[in-house]
């Protein structure tokens, strides 16, 4: 049983056009419970491990999900006519502002980067990398933006608190001006 | 160069008044605790100036930044009464200057990551061998599609036909379907339950709105008693 | 390097949305020959064999393709069966003209579509979408639309205020002059 539970999520893991996470999974196989699925998980974990073949299972937005190794990306552009994303600085920056500060208005976004952001975050809403969450109740009620599952899928994370931590500027110990602490500044 | 006939977009340069100021900090390579805000300034300036006589079209963020910077130097040259409390001018710009480099950093961060359809790829298994129904373009829809689905529609239609968007239009339309959820329960409803739960003025309206467009639209009567005067919304 | 050449295939194996043939492997791994590959291609069919996962390597139509098994249909159905938030073209146009619009009669949807929406209207009723709120007293007494509360779970809104309007999602044409600056990041 056990090992026909594993047998059928890696099929599912096979066919699925999104990560699976546990949930969905436990949906699908409705007779098996969670601790079941976690150890299956576990042990395609193994069997996918890096270097066993030419692909791996790694955990991203909260599911698990088949992907081919970065280096054999070459032959695999080859084969398929890839569809980067490609993203300016502006869209990255503003990408950043979002992904580190959620949930923002696009006054806090436009207040970091100085400059108007209307166009970017269009852009960023349209290739589903950033979603509306709702709306602010301040006046105005201006709306609020978050990162959407899909931002997590394409940057290979396994969810926010995955997100590599930015470099800060250090203090100069000789500095004479007083310590800036790095408080979050939009909040 | 004739004025109108040579223009350059900012923007191939300098992204926003943040950018220039970072290009200008490591040009003199100075530390962001420690702006010299004089040299900073005049610097920033020449540069707006310069803009200006080349035609570079530029954005007002860069004047609003160069307020900004006069400021600060105008505050640095009146000595502080009691200096020890007082905060360093220059953090005014230094702390949206660290947060905008931290993001910069960040975003530098991500680019580096295994990016999906391009250093990595998922499985790419033909759906069509398991689904017996085919689906003729099927669009995963969220909120953003159904804006855009909606704004292309808008642009088709002339525009005496385009409809007015106001915060409060959408109130009342929001109370409408408030008020049917309420009917489709419990069948009837006192005006004074529909109103008791509103907060704000406004909203009141609203629900009044809700209620008299509802009514002419026959979809509720209302019945007010003579004994106790409670009036009562019925769903139709 | 033949393991290498194995995992490379195992990755465009992964990744080709066809079986995929000797030849085409040939023509992009080209400093592989054809005994190299069928040699690559002969383990990988012992690696995915019947019986060592949820999935196999099978010979179709002239190349290789990785399936699932047949037994676990059942599951793979349930995983690909389509959802709530997937809607043709033309349902999602009705449906966000009712949503801005509300309530609305049938003719001011065809009025501004353009078109018949008695099916596309039957098919978000269906779906709990939309719904009848009653019917307007003019002649033909006609049905009124208006969305419904499944609509706001499946967007992810409190209410209806917190629909944003096309205005805000309009893209400032002076804004930060995205398009200008579109040169490809990840290059």
């Amino acid at each position: 049983m056990t090992k026909d539970l594993t047998n059928i999520i890696e099929s599912l893991l096979l066919v699925a056009d999104a990560p699976l996470s546990v949930e969905r999974i436990k949906k699908i196989i409705t007779s098996a419970d969670t601790a079941e699925i976690k150890d299956a998980l576990e042990e395609l974990l193994r069997k996918y491990g890096e270097g066993k073949g030419g692909f791996v299972l790694r955990e991203i937005a909260g599911g698990y999900q088949f992907r081919t190794l970065p280096e054999y990306m070459e032959w695999i552009k080859r084969l398929i006519q890839p569809n980067p994303l490609r993203l300016s600085r502006p869209a990255l920056e503003t990408l950043s502002i979002i992904a580190y500060n959620q949930p923002v208005i696009r006054s806090d976004i436009e207040h970091i980067r100085g400059v108007d952001s209307g166009g970017v975050l269009r852009m960023l809403l349209e290739r589903k990398l950033v979603k509306v969450l709702g709306r602010k109740e301040i006046p105005g009620r201006p709306l609020i933006y978050i990162t959407t599952k899909h931002f997590l899928e394409v940057f290979d994370l396994k969810n926010l608190k995955d997100l590599p931590t930015p470099k800060e500027m250090e203090a100069q110990p000789d500095s004479s001006s007083e310590k800036i602490t790095q408080k979050p500044l939009f909040e | 160069m004739a004025n109108g006939f040579y223009q350059v977009k900012l923007s191939h340069v300098f992204e926003g008044p943040m950018d220039l100021l970072v290009h200008l900090i490591n040009k003199n390579e100075v530390d962001i605790y420690d702006i010299p805000i004089a040299q900073i300034t005049d610097q920033y300036l020449e540069y707006i100036d310069l803009m200006k006589s080349m035609n570079i079209d530029f954005a007002g963020d860069f004047i609003i930044m160069a307020a900004t910077l006069t400021h600060i130097k105008s505050k640095m040259l009146i000595p502080s009464i009691n200096d020890k409390e007082d905060e360093d001018p220059r953090l005014e710009i230094a702390r949206p200057l660290l947060e905008y480099l931290r993001m910069k950093s960040a975003a530098e961060l991500l680019v580096e990551r295994n990016i999906l359809g391009q250093d990595t790829f998922a499985g790419n298994i033909n759906k069509k061998d398991y689904i017996i129904k085919p689906e003729d373009e099927i669009i995963d829809v969220g909120l953003f599609e159904l804006i855009d689905a909606f704004q292309k529609i808008l642009k088709n239609i002339p525009v005496d036909y385009r409809l007015d968007f106001t915060g409060e239009k959408i109130s009342v339309k929001d109370k409408i379907s408030e008020i049917i959820s309420i009917l489709e329960v419990k069948g009837s409803v006192t005006f004074f339950e529909l109103f008791s739960a509103n907060v704000g003025k406004s909203e009141i309206v609203a629900t009044f709105l809700a209620i008299l467009e509802i009514v002419k639209l026959d979809i509720v009567r209302i019945v007010q008693y003579a004994q106790t005067g409670i009036i009562r919304l019925f769903y139709l």
